[in-house]
């Protein structure tokens, strides 16, 4: 029934991790909020959730792999309109339980065609039925696992779902969304695609990081765009999700290529930067949350200052942000390093067009990070600092004992996964081989060639620590410099908006920024107010589903018509189908 | 023995009505008379598990019998308390009401007796008095809407019912062709199904499939039902969509034995898999666009009817079993939620999905009932129709029907779109100010929690009873 | 090791000369090549004044800055691909803070400069990237080369992309974000630029002729490096902070030219 | 002899597709009832023994006395118009009756029968013809009937009759149902002011 083999183990660990954290940070975001049943209530959703999480990654066979992930989607609806008098809530919910059964119908059809070969529904048993396959079978295996997957992971342009659902979870059940549920769709791609199934094709692994880019380079755009800092989070695991999947089609190529140490580096760069989004997310959204109860909005462009009212939470914030920017010494780093020197190191061993690809896809994850540091300075700066832009800013209050215990926990793995590299790569190396079927230790790595070099963190504090030597000298405290203007306000800092300027105007093909003006007016000669709006288009939902629901509504709107109301047309529906029946009747 | 106390209970539960004078005291003898004849509908089916030959009916009818044993039960305990609301709203009389428990009696019987008869001819007439009584539950509000309900009920499954009339007699017709002797006995013809004219036989079942469809629920016949099961009282809509259904589907059963025995092949499959994907198709799209809340729940009934007609269509042992699973599934299932939703409309006074919000502040018990029910419905585990809805798609994997399968999970995924898309803002949100929380009477919460043990169980364990009786359905088909 | 220490100390001698060659150039005098040299003295010696809405991120962000330069510069000369990458993470490390202590002080200038200088080199990034790819496949790719010093340019804050000269607050890109700093924190970070300057430019002066990597043949390629700047500075003007992305493209385009130039 | 009935019955089943009014529909109705009924008595005097006498007697009372008199006071009551309502015109009516006739042959031919079941078919056809192209309730009451009549016919054509007890049930079921129908005439009568059901659509979607 159940399956422990250091893939289940390692995904069982990350799980617990960023659980308990959220669940003893849950204490003091609940309170005070909620009434007590209700509170009693989303511990007990809470549990149901880690449980069924749990589950899916250590179920033992198909059919038990697909009732935990069912029950996975169950749980989260529930805790995903856990703010159920919330309109947005409801809307978040449904788009999400319905992009998510979608997801599940092709899982489905792929997991019962599996049965249709294998005659059963063990691991195995499976693998060993699918190997015979013809290779167009096995495509369409592939390609119904990897978008079955997709829609959970959030994979562009599977993604619409998650902007909605994780902002509207409570912070802690963000954190464990974003930081967990998501991943077990890429826990299920490893455990189906490339331990059931095995690569059996080339495109597959590029189909795969083509996806990735599309995703990564999506996903921070968009949260670039945002000015809700859940939602913002929540684009940005659109992003991370891609550079975990780098990692994993990656190893997918090398796989089918034969480059088994290879394939082995590119999944535990894969992992490594799972393990380390789930905690440096976790992390985020949970600072996240205590922004929001200690201010009462998510919109950044309110915040402002917090960093002195909120020293905590600020702190932590920075940490992951640094994380999430890749920028060294934390964890962030190392595992976009190795997925780039991963891409470097089979751009030497492969020939021709793959080297350009390759390289293509190093660029891609260059030009995410670029974008994610950009990101997260608007992200930290507009809401921590500079001065309050609202009064909910100016009264903001640090929050209690458990959240701070809970984003602690996070923060020291943050620093823990950065400056631990080393061992937790040997451990990663044991969980790659698992994944990919093959010994770990069977394959040496030539451990420091593949890592950053280990004097970076003693160089960095070195300097830092001469810096700040050399820094210290007499200050004095006065006011901004203001142009000769004589009193700046908060209305006269940069926004969030204005800092995302430049890369609406640069991806405005992509975004198709548009203006809108409104005028209220007095008379005809006197405005009482104007309100300017930029608004960037979400293309995937205005072209893709918007046509698409349309069409169906269309669809469903003219089935309409065959329930007219009179009796006498439906008599004539069972006198025609008589008719036909017996006409075509001679066909048998 | 049983049979006949189950058969008698409703009907003297029936004339019970003329001499009792309180309509309390009809809701409680009510309860325990169903009580009674699903005690005997269990021991009767396993005495058959024990000793098959000693009961005069086969697995079939009994499966039939139990599943209509539990809603009928539950639907007597969820009706005092139903009746009593209905009151105190002044839809309807007190004088009226005494009216509805002989009516309700006589229904159950109709149902009952429909899955018990062994003569085909019999079998008809009690279908047509199903439709005769429930006509007039249909229309108990006798307001226009309800009336044109019942009367679209009452013509086109008479219609429907009369072109099955036409099947049964061909079938006997057949067997006078073939063997000289007359008989409408279900046992005599199944035995001489192989020697039955085919010819005769293929004419015959397009009547029954087409009449007994109508009556099933099966597009493009199903033109009354949205209509009916919205109108009638909600514990009668329970009992439409729940069993009312599946004994017309028992019937097409029947003659489809017989008729896959004399035909062999796949005649009676592809007519069940055409309407059933017909009903899917349908009712995808018409959940879609629906304003009212109990007429999206009877699209949802007739798109349950297709994937059991799916299920059956498919066929081969999983298939089979999955629908026969399916078919006690859905009764329990759609039966709770016509409970939850009737108590909703109840105390919203509305049946508009729009109107209705915070459905779930309104009426705790009945609000947590119906959550469960609706992602029971659509197919979730751990509730019970996802397991018989994975066996009729593994069916139709494994027996080559895969683009089916496929299109039947897209359907499957779009209605449970649309139903989540609408319950959702039915359930969530803010209770208007206006509404009173309502308290459900202990028989009615009774009602939902027996329902809800079903619907949590059969799913991961078929109760033994349940599975026995299936079985030996599957030994008759002879797979 | 110490040929970096020497070199580190001669740092901003490459901007002074720079600047010596653009003022011949334009048939000026100008202040001498030891006038940066003069500045950070100036600047070590005066009192440091801090916004009143500044916070600790304000205090540290020079520092780690200057630290995270300096880290760079060690990392070099680079013997393995992995190092060059540590580089620009690195570096990009140092403008995360400093984009963020041009926030802190509630200053527009500040978010101004901080925007626009994520916004750069956001799009600087892939095409560093793509050129180190191309070197890693051939250390001798002409094209490569090209397009990282193009990158080098943009990164240094040089003319087409911004203007070191200038202190119109509309116009300045990197100034603009440490417009708040003053005394000592000012000249780490300004140390800190030219060390960055100096990373650069070596990184490009190790590729061209990679066989003559000795202290003095060095010394002669960064002189080549400058005079090419102080050249393009003078012959081209400041483009619209819009216009980069042709810039950029063109380079990445470049880059990607010589990575299919390798591959046929 | 037999012959003479069903061409009887043939004919009462044109001429209630040609009624124009309620009242030859009834009139028509009773008529084709009639012939069923004589049918019946012969199939009866010839040998069918005491059963078949009690059918032909029921077919008698019920089919030919009770249900029409019961419709006619309706009528007569509810004062409701005499025109049947068409929704296509006796012409197209008369062309769709004469394709059902043969269609009913070619399938009475399939199921290896002869004239007089075609007869019967054709009945059931023109029933049903009636239900869906009359707007009066009155009319789809008496299509439904009419179909029964036809399956009465078939019934005793292919297997001389279904069991006593069966055709008794059978019956009753016809009148409790026509009684039924009857019922929701006065209120559809009552509530829509009328008794043309194609105003019943409020239904719909």
């Amino acid at each position: 029934m159940l399956l422990f083999d250091p893939l289940s183990v390692f995904f069982l660990i990350i799980i617990l991790t960023i659980s308990i954290p959220s669940f003893i940070y849950s204490f003091g975001y609940l309170k005070g909020h909620y009434s007590g049943r209700k509170i009693l209530l989303g511990h007990l959703l809470f549990a149901l959730f880690v449980l069924s999480l749990l589950l899916v990654v250590s179920a033992g066979n198909i059919f038990f792999f697909l009732i935990a992930w069912e029950l996975m989607s169950f749980c989260s609806y529930f805790l995903v309109v856990f703010d159920s008098e919330n309109k947005k809530s409801i809307t978040a919910g449904t788009i999400y339980m319905i992009m998510s059964q979608i997801g599940t119908a092709l899982l489905i059809v792929a997991f019962l065609l599996m049965y249709k070969y294998a005659g059963s529904f063990d691991f195995n048993a499976v693998k060993a039925a699918l190997s015979l396959l013809p290779a167009k079978h096995q495509d369409i295996l592939f390609l119904l696992l990897f978008f079955g997957f997709g829609a959970k992971a959030g994979i562009v342009p599977l993604h619409i779902w998650l902007p909605f659902a994780h902002p509207q979870a409570p912070s802690h059940i963000s954190a464990l969304m974003s930081g967990v549920m998501i991943k077990t769709a890429i826990y299920g791609m490893i455990r189906f695609i490339i331990l059931t199934l095995g690569v059996n094709s080339l495109w597959w692994g590029e189909l795969v990081i083509v996806f990735a880019c599309l995703s990564c380079l999506v996903g921070i755009i968009y949260a670039l765009m945002e000015k809700d800092l859940k939602t913002l989070l929540a684009y940005s695991s659109v992003e991370n999700i891609g550079i975990i999947l780098l990692g994993v089609g990656g190893s997918m190529m090398f796989l089918k290529l034969g480059y088994l140490p290879l394939a082995l580096l590119a999944m535990c760069a894969g992992l490594y930067h799972l393990i380390n989004h789930a905690v440096f997310k976790g992390l985020l959204f949970l600072c996240a949350g205590s922004v929001y109860r200690g201010t009462g909005t998510r919109n950044i462009e309110k915040l402002g200052g917090l960093i002195k009212k909120m020293p905590w939470t600020s702190s932590y914030f920075l940490l992951g942000s640094i994380a999430i920017s890749a920028l060294p010494p934390l964890n962030g780093f190392i595992s976009e390093w190795l997925t780039l020197m991963v891409f470097f190191l089979g751009a030497l061993t492969v020939a021709g067009g793959i080297k350009l690809f390759f390289g293509l896809a190093a660029a891609a994850l260059a030009l995410t990070s670029g974008l994610a540091a950009a990101c997260f300075v608007k992200a930290f700066g507009i809401t921590f600092l500079a001065r309050p832009r609202s009064a909910k800013a100016e009264n903001a209050k640090e929050c209690g004992l458990s959240m701070n215990i809970g984003m602690g926990i996070l923060g020291v793995l943050v620093v823990f996964l950065g400056l631990g590299a080393v061992y937790v790569v040997k451990l990663l190396v044991i969980v790659s081989g698992s994944a990919l079927g093959i010994e770990g230790g069977q394959i040496q790595l030539g451990s420091n060639m593949y890592l950053p070099s280990p004097f970076l963190p003693l160089l960095l504090i070195f300097f830092l620590g001469l810096a700040f030597v050399l820094q210290r000298s007499r200050v004095s405290t006065n006011q901004t410099w203001d142009c000769g203007y004589y009193k700046l306000t908060p209305r006269n800092e940069y926004t969030a908006t204005a800092f995302s300027k430049p890369f609406r105007r640069a991806f405005g093909f992509f975004l198709r920024p548009y203006r809108t003006a409104n005028k209220s007016k007095d008379s005809h000669y006197h405005i009482k107010t104007f309100s300017y709006e930029t608004h960037t288009t979400k293309i995937f939902t205005k072209y893709l589903y918007k046509n698409l629901l349309g069409w169906i509504f269309g669809l469903a709107r003219n089935m309409r018509g065959i329930q007219t109301g009179s009796i006498h047309i439906y008599l004539g529906y069972i006198f025609l189908t008589l008719l036909l029946l017996l006409v075509f009747m001679g066909r048998y | 023995m049983e049979l006949t106390i189950i058969l008698a209970v409703p009907l003297i539960l029936s004339a019970a009505g003329l001499f009792v004078k309180k309509n309390e005291g009809l809701a409680n003898l009510n309860c325990l008379g169903y009580l009674l004849s699903l005690i005997f509908s269990i021991s009767a089916g396993y005495r058959f598990l024990s000793a098959p030959g000693s009961l005069s009916v086969d697995g079939l009818s009994l499966f039939f019998v139990f599943t209509i044993s539990t809603v009928a039960f539950a639907a007597a305990l969820y009706s005092g308390g139903y009746i009593e609301h209905e009151i105190s709203r002044n839809l309807i009389t007190k004088e009226k009401a005494r009216l509805y428990y002989p009516l309700f009696n006589l229904f159950v019987f109709a149902m009952l007796l429909v899955t018990t008869v062994n003569n085909l001819g019999l079998m008809w007439v009690a279908i047509e008095i199903t439709t005769l009584v429930s006509a007039f539950l249909v229309g108990f509000h006798n307001n226009k809407n309800s009336v044109e309900a019942a009367w679209k009920y009452i013509i086109i499954c008479s219609v429907g019912i009369t072109l099955a009339l036409l099947g049964t007699i061909l079938f006997s017709y057949a067997f006078v062709f073939s063997t000289g002797a007359k008989s409408l006995n279900w046992t005599e013809l199944f035995s001489a199904a192989s020697r039955l004219n085919p010819e005769i036989v293929k004419i015959a079942f397009i009547f029954i499939i087409i009449g007994y469809g109508t009556k099933a629920g099966l597009a493009p016949m199903h033109t009354w039902l949205p209509d009916a099961h919205s109108q009638a009282l909600s514990p009668i809509s329970a009992l439409l969509s729940g069993v009312l259904l599946k004994t017309s589907i028992y019937a097409i059963l029947r003659y489809g034995l017989i008729a896959d025995k004399c035909l062999g092949g796949s005649y009676v499959s592809h007519l069940l898999i055409l309407f059933g994907m017909l009903s899917l198709l349908v009712s995808a799209g018409l959940v879609l666009v629906q304003k009212d809340i109990k007429r999206l729940l009877a699209y949802s009934s007739i798109e349950h009817i297709g994937i059991i007609a799916l299920g059956f269509g498919i066929g081969g042992p999983i298939g089979t079993y999955g629908a026969l699973l399916h078919m006690f599934n859905h009764a329990v299932t759609k039966s709770l939620l016509f409970f939850g939703v009737g108590n909703i409309v109840n105390v919203y006074g509305s049946r508009n999905i729009r109107s209705i919000r915070g459905a779930l502040r309104a009426l705790p018990f009945s609000g947590l009932m119906v959550t469960a029910g609706i992602f029971a419905l659509a197919g979730f585990p751990p509730f019970s129709i996802f397991f018989s809805e994975m066996m009729i798609l593994l069916a139709a994997f494994s027996r080559g029907y895969a683009v089916l399968g496929c299109a039947m999970l897209f359907f499957i995924v779009i209605i449970f779109g649309a139903v989540i898309y609408y319950f959702s803002q039915v359930l969530f949100g803010e209770k208007p100010k206006n509404i009173v929380p309502y308290k459900e009477p202990l028989p009615g919460r009774l009602a939902f929690l027996f329902l809800l043990v079903f619907i949590l169980v059969s799913g991961w364990a078929v109760p033994v009873l349940l599975d026995g009786l299936i079985r030996s359905v599957l030994i008759l088909k002879g797979i | 090791m110490i040929e970096i220490i020497i070199l580190a100390f001669a740092s901003p001698l490459l901007s002074g000369i720079i600047t010596k060659i653009k003022n011949n150039l334009r048939f000026r005098k100008g202040p001498g090549i030891f006038q940066p040299y003069f500045n950070l003295i100036k600047f070590f010696s005066k009192e440091e004044v801090v916004s009143e809405h500044a916070s600790w991120i304000f205090r540290i962000a020079p520092p780690v800055v200057f630290a995270a330069a300096f880290s760079a510069l060690f990392l070099l000369p680079f013997g393995f691909t992995g190092d060059l990458i540590a580089i620009l993470f690195l570096l990009s490390l140092g403008r995360f803070f400093l984009a963020l202590g041009g926030l802190d002080p509630a200053s527009a200038f500040g978010g101004m400069g901080s925007s626009r200088e994520m916004f750069i080199s956001s799009l600087t990034e892939p095409v560093a990237m793509l050129a180190v790819f191309a070197i890693y496949l051939d250390a001798s790719n002409i094209m490569a080369v090209a397009a990282l010093f193009l990158v080098a340019l943009a990164e240094t804050s040089r003319i087409p992309v911004d203007n070191q000269e200038t202190h119109l607050e509309l116009t300045m890109v990197h100034e603009a974000m440490f417009l708040e700093y003053s005394g000592r924190s000012l000249s780490l970070i300004e140390i800190a630029a030219y060390i960055k300057q100096l990373i650069f430019f070596l990184i490009i002066a190790l590729l061209i002729f990679p066989g003559f990597n000795g202290f003095l043949f060095l010394a002669a390629k960064l002189l080549f490096l400058c005079v090419l700047v102080a050249v393009t500075e003078v012959s081209l003007a400041k483009m619209r902070l819009f216009r980069v992305t042709d810039f950029v493209s063109f380079a990445g385009l470049l880059a990607v030219a010589g990575i299919i130039w390798k591959i046929l | 002899m037999e012959n003479f009935i069903i061409l009887g019955l043939l004919l009462s089943a044109f001429g209630m597709v040609f009624s124009k009014r309620v009242g030859a529909l009834i009139w028509n109705f009773t008529l084709q009832s009639f012939f069923l009924f004589l049918l019946t008595f012969i199939e009866a005097v010839k040998g069918g023994g005491l059963s078949l006498y009690l059918v032909a007697v029921l077919v008698l009372i019920l089919k030919v006395l009770v249900i029409p008199r019961i419709f006619s006071k309706m009528v007569v009551e509810m004062k409701v118009s005499e025109d049947l309502g068409f929704f296509i015109r006796p012409e197209l009516s008369l062309i769709i009756a004469l394709l059902l006739a043969y269609l009913s042959w070619v399938f009475s031919g399939m199921l290896f029968l002869g004239a007089a079941a075609a007869v019967a078919f054709l009945m059931m056809a023109l029933g049903f013809f009636i239900m869906v192209f009359r707007a009066k309730a009155l009319a789809q009451i008496i299509g439904l009937l009419a179909m029964e009549n036809g399956i009465f016919l078939l019934a005793s054509l292919v297997s001389g009759g279904m069991s006593f007890l069966v055709e008794m049930a059978i019956f009753f079921d016809v009148f409790v149902g026509a009684v039924i129908l009857g019922i929701f005439v006065y209120r559809i009568n009552r509530l829509f002011v009328s008794i043309d059901v194609s105003k019943l659509n409020r239904l719909r979607g």
